[in-house]
């Protein structure tokens, strides 16, 4: 047991020993307390009023999933279900269907996702799918899900979670591609993506 | 009874009731600030209508009492416990004379002789609303809270007393007035029975059951102890005495050691007697405030005690330290006198 | 007649049991104790306050020695005690001995005997006589059925009784010199003797009583011998032999150098309240159940003692009061020792423990006994302390504080006794039978006449009411 | 002040029947409380404020809290309570009508029940009861105060453990071995 060191310096040795007469009067113990408490009474409050307020969150931040369109605002989901195996918390859904012609304006390749829904309530925002993904269509953005008092909305389906179509109302994942994702995206390996 | 008392009565029973109310505001601010949050905040502005919105919510909650309870002890605890908080503060003096309409008014209910006493007395009542509350709840964690307080209280009572009997051998009195008028012409008690006033203190916050001394209720492992099975504004009203009697207490502190209404050197300024009286009311206020903030400091800031620590402190530390402050009470002020000659 | 027969019923008992050695020695004993008892209980009944001579009978004038027995209220109080002290003495279950029976009864109805004697002689050298007498049966007790060490401590305490004796033998015949060989009671408290020879003679008198008592530097031979003596012997001991130290005082020492005990008044109180204290302090160290009631009998006689020097109304009855009431309390105590020692096997503290499991009904009874000794309300103790508190504090507040702090002390040991004998956990292997027919037999009228007098003590108050005023006049008197 | 006087009278008496007839011993405990309170209240019409006060302390908030203690904690809360024997309740009984019989007696015998002459306001009052305690009545004052004291005492040595038995568990290690030692 000896050779057994703490794991932390922040572990005391509980010591049994008889107090002594300052320590069993309690008082100066409680006298100490109450000044470290009042300090923090004086204290600035580090405390968010989140509504009105919020905190800045970083780029990387892993908030609310976004289901990207390509440069020509193509949808660029194909439906392979990747994100949803890779999903630990199985928090995405979806039905894929076959492009009829006169959508490709819509759809990036033949097969599309007719149907595509996440569960927020499951979802533990590990940004797995993120990474499962081959053609770089869901990302998870440093945008939040809103409070609801019901739990259907929750589940968001592609309405909430497919971007504008509107160039300018797109929304910006560059964020969280660091430098080291875009050099590993130059490999020719996954030109077809670009 | 006359007119001017009537009125003074009612004025504190709406003072008492809405300090009472403010504290639960005040309890929820100060634990926040101590811990470098910020508190309630949205039900108005700084949240000042909580209070309000908490009583709101206490009236609107079913009211429900358990099928095996004693159902007119069960309605009698918070009465109890409502009544005899709202008691003590007849006998406290809240300000001196006031000249109003060509007649003069004491901001005092009523001065006894006994009004110490009569404090103590009302407080040793107020265990039964606790006591039986708790027990016609016929539950066990309510029970185990309700004798955690009765034992309490009777334990404490008895260093309270020994504490005030050294204060009162030095005033002369057992009537809060008298007694501030002592200090106002003798200096403040806290001078001469600081350790008659750590044990008042200490004493103080055991009968009110706060923190680090709230066994009755502790949460951890009684649920809610005495009010576990309270619900709307029963439970409202336990909560409510709890708050009133910390008001009382940090009141009483403030008159037997602290001087009152008494602001020294106030009266050498030569201000309007009444503009003196109300200064002197509003530093009794503010004393009084203070200790409620004191109890609502330690609160926040110490851990609870474990039951037989209590009982020790009470039976083993409190009282001999008492006594012992009787005992040196006496020896000096029989010293002192004759010094005196 | 009262006399003759209270005289003759235990010593022609005794001497039955002696000649024929029945096998029925206890049973025959316990007739005669009975007997006069109810001798005692007729005088009692026919007494009407005043002092009552039965019997006056020249024998040897001319040593001062007269054959004239009678009593007071007092002296009818201390024979009511002996009468009623000895049926329970004998009947106590535990401690008789297997062996000689019929000669260890004789010696207790011989010590019987001379008790009342003592308690009726109406003259000097006949008390003389009768006190130095009860000495033999209770020598002879602790001699042939004592326990260790019987020898030299019944030899200490014979020497410590005979150098008492012949101060007092020295004090009479110097008393019946003055006093031209009258040696009457009355004759002798009449005599209106010289400060300076009063001074002295008190001491003279007095000693031989410390030493009974005894009270504080006098008490040597006394925790031993409680401890060694058989339980029957140390009930007489500790029961009637110590009163007669008391009655001593009362009948020889205060009357008669009235001067004499004003001027010794605060030593002896204090030296008694020292024993009192000190006794009680002891008795809260003491391993052993037995010693441990006899240093609390040395301090509750200090404070009998000194409630009788305080020499006020309250003082003197109250002492002769808590006379009678320590007598029965002492039987008690001691019985409740045997009765533990016959279930436990030793008096030793630190082996008991959990009694009150296996005997409840005992353990009750101890309580009520537990209850007297402490002398709380309702129980006669509390009667007679309080007399004497009342006595003393009229002579000096302090004195009376002193007398107080025996009762805390009191509390402590008592309790603590009981808490070690019957309270906490069991002992190993203990299977101790409840109380018997027999303890309660004896427990029970013991208990229910502490409660009676605690709650009514107008008929044994009235009877030392006309004698102490009578002293008293004659006290402030000169 | 007389009509308050017999609304507390009125009090005192019903909840002292109510004392004795309630089923539940809750409710003769609380009953008794009531009791307490009307005849401290009584106290105060006599002007004895300081005995009123005390009488509420000492009874009311000590002495009942215990008993409701007792009842609460050991549950005799049944109604009625265990049936008693029929020698105790003839003993109850006897006891009862002899007490019943010596209050009668003392009141037919003509126990005066009138106002006391030259009765004094301020005899109840502190100044006063304290000045008495601590001149005529010391001895009994002190006597009493002893005679708690040992009974405080003895309370202590029956409840004490010895000293040899059981350490305190919550000591343990070497100093649990260094005071066992």
């Amino acid at each position: 047991m000896s050779d057994l060191r703490p794991l932390t310096t922040r572990s005391r040795v509980v010591s049994d020993k008889r107090m002594t007469l300052m320590e069993r009067i309690y008082l100066p113990a409680m006298v100490a307390g109450l000044l470290i408490t009042i300090r923090h009474f004086f204290r600035r409050k580090p405390t968010v009023r989140y509504p009105e307020q919020e905190r800045p969150r970083p780029a990387v931040y892993r908030g609310r999933h976004v289901l990207k369109r390509d440069e020509k605002g193509r949808e660029r989901c194909t439906a392979c279900g990747l994100c949803a195996v890779a999903c630990p918390a199985e928090a995405i859904s979806m039905v894929a269907d076959e492009r009829k012609p006169g959508e490709e304006h819509l759809y990036r390749e033949e097969k599309y996702a007719r149907i595509y829904e996440i569960d927020m309530l499951r979802c533990i925002y590990c940004g797995l799918c993120e990474e499962a993904c081959p053609k770089e269509a869901i990302f998870l953005t440093d945008r939040l899900v809103k409070a609801d008092r019901e739990r259907m909305p929750f589940v968001f389906g592609k309405d909430e979670l497919v971007e504008p179509m509107d160039p300018a109302r797109r929304i910006d994942v560059s964020g969280r591609q660091t430098a080291a994702v875009r050099t590993f995206k130059q490999n020719p390996r996954y030109a077809h993506n670009r | 009874m006359t007119l001017a008392t009537a009125l003074f009565l009612l004025v504190l029973f709406v003072v008492t009731l809405t300090v009472a109310a403010y504290s639960t505001y005040a309890e929820r601010k100060v634990a926040a600030f101590l811990q470098d949050r910020i508190g309630p905040d949205r039900a108005g502005p700084f949240g000042i209508l909580q209070p309000l919105a908490d009583g709101t919510k206490m009236f609107m909650k079913e009211d429900f009492i358990p099928a095996a309870a004693n159902r007119r002890l069960f309605t009698l605890g918070p009465a109890i416990a409502m009544i005899t908080a709202l008691m003590t503060g007849v006998v406290i003096p809240w300000g001196g004379e006031l000249t109003l309409f060509g007649e003069t008014f004491r901001l005092q209910g009523t001065d006894p002789e006994i009004g110490i006493l009569f404090v103590f007395a009302i407080v040793s009542i107020g265990v039964y609303g606790i006591m039986l509350g708790g027990w016609a709840s016929n539950n066990k964690y309510a029970l185990l809270g309700s004798v955690r307080a009765a034992s309490q209280m009777v334990s404490y009572e008895l260093g309270m007393g020994l504490s005030i009997v050294a204060l009162v051998m030095l005033n002369g009195t057992l009537s809060l007035g008298g007694i501030v008028e002592h200090q106002a012409a003798h200096g403040w008690n806290i001078i001469y029975q600081p350790l008659g006033f750590i044990i008042f203190l200490v004493c103080a916050f055991a009968e009110t059951n706060r923190s680090p001394f709230d066994m009755p209720e502790c949460e951890t492992e009684l649920v809610g102890g005495y009010h576990t099975e309270f619900s709307s504004m029963k439970l409202g009203f336990f909560l409510f005495a709890e708050y009133t009697n910390m008001f009382i207490s940090s009141a009483v502190i403030s008159t037997l050691y602290f001087g009152g209404y008494h602001v020294p050197g106030l009266d050498r300024l030569g201000l309007d007697p009444n503009l003196t009286t109300l200064i002197g009311t509003a530093a009794m206020f503010a004393k009084t405030f203070f200790f409620i903030f004191f109890f609502m400091w330690v609160r926040w800031s110490t851990p609870r005690f474990r039951f037989d620590q209590l009982m020790n402190l009470g039976w083993k530390g409190l009282i001999p330290l008492g006594i012992a402050n009787v005992l040196i009470t006496g020896t000096v002020y029989h010293l002192a006198e004759l010094w005196k000659g | 007649m009262i006399a003759a027969l209270l005289l003759l019923i235990p010593f022609l008992g005794a001497l039955t049991l002696l000649l024929l050695r029945p096998a029925q020695a206890r049973a025959i004993a316990l007739a005669t104790t009975l007997a006069s008892l109810a001798v005692v209980l007729y005088a009692w009944a026919t007494f009407t306050g005043g002092a009552v001579t039965h019997l006056d009978l020249a024998w040897a004038d001319a040593w001062g020695l007269r054959l004239k027995m009678g009593h007071d209220g007092v002296g009818l109080l201390l024979l009511i005690l002996t009468g009623v002290v000895f049926p329970f003495i004998v009947a106590a279950g535990y401690g008789q001995p297997e062996d000689r029976p019929a000669t260890f009864n004789a010696l207790l109805l011989f010590t019987q005997s001379f008790l009342y004697g003592v308690f009726l002689a109406q003259n000097a050298v006949l008390f003389y006589i009768f006190y130095e007498l009860t000495l033999i049966p209770v020598f002879l007790l602790l001699l042939y059925w004592g326990g260790e060490h019987r020898r030299s401590i019944t030899m200490r305490f014979f020497i410590y009784t005979l150098l008492g004796g012949l101060a007092l033998l020295f004090g009479i015949v110097y008393l019946l010199v003055l006093n031209g060989g009258n040696g009457d009671l009355a004759a002798l408290a009449a005599m209106d003797l010289p400060a300076g020879t009063q001074v002295w003679l008190f001491w003279a008198l007095f000693l031989a009583f410390a030493i009974k008592l005894p009270i504080f530097p006098f008490h040597g031979w006394q925790p031993e011998t409680y401890h060694m003596a058989p339980l029957q012997g140390t009930m007489v001991l500790g029961a009637v032999m110590l009163k007669m130290g008391l009655y001593g005082v009362y009948r020889l020492v205060l009357p008669v150098v009235p001067v004499g005990t004003a001027y010794w008044q605060d030593t002896v109180i204090v030296l008694s309240l020292i024993g009192a204290v000190y006794g009680g302090i002891i008795a809260f160290r003491q391993a052993d159940l037995k010693r441990l009631v006899a240093y609390s009998s040395l301090s509750h006689v200090g404070l009998l003692c000194a409630g009788l020097f305080a020499g006020n109304a309250y003082g003197i009855s109250g002492s002769l009061y808590q006379a009678f009431a320590h007598a029965i309390l002492v039987l008690c105590m001691f019985y409740i020792v045997g009765a533990v020692q016959e279930r436990t096997g030793t008096t030793d503290l630190r082996a008991m423990g959990g009694l009150k499991s296996a005997a409840p009904r005992l353990a009750a009874l101890y309580f009520l006994v537990v209850v007297n000794a402490v002398a709380l309300p309702l129980t006669q103790s509390f009667v007679g302390e309080w007399l004497m508190f009342a006595g003393l504090w009229q002579v000096k507040g302090w004195y009376a504080f002193l007398g107080l702090t025996t009762i805390v002390l009191g509390a402590i040991y008592v309790f603590h006794a009981y808490q070690r004998v019957m309270l906490g956990p069991a002992r190993d292997g203990l299977a101790a039978a409840d109380a018997s027919a027999r303890d309660h037999l004896v427990l029970v009228p013991l208990i229910a006449i502490t409660l009676l007098l605690g709650v009514w003590p107008g008929p044994v108050l009235d009877l030392v009411d006309t004698p102490v005023l009578q002293l008293l006049s004659g006290l402030t008197a000169p | 002040m007389a009509a308050l006087f017999y609304i507390l009278a009125a009090i005192s008496v019903i909840s002292a029947l109510t004392v004795v007839g309630a089923r539940n011993p809750v409710n003769s405990v609380i009953a008794l409380v009531v009791c307490f309170l009307s005849i401290a209240g009584h106290y105060v019409l006599l002007n004895a404020q300081f005995l009123a006060m005390v009488h509420v302390i000492v009874y009311t908030g000590a002495i009942m809290v215990l008993f409701l203690f007792v009842i609460m904690l050991l549950n005799l809360n049944k109604p009625g309570g265990p049936r008693k024997s029929l020698a105790m309740r003839l003993a109850a009984a006897v006891a009862g009508g002899l007490l019943f019989l010596t209050l009668a007696a003392a009141v037919r015998q003509g126990v005066a029940i009138t106002p006391a002459a030259g009765f004094d306001p301020g005899v109840g009052l502190v100044r006063h009861v304290g000045q008495v305690l601590f001149t005529e009545f010391l001895l009994p004052f002190e006597v009493s105060s002893v005679l708690f004291l040992s009974a405080i005492v003895g309370v202590v040595m029956l409840a004490k453990k010895d000293k040899d038995e059981a350490p305190d568990p919550h000591i343990t290690g070497p100093e649990r071995a260094r005071r066992t030692a």
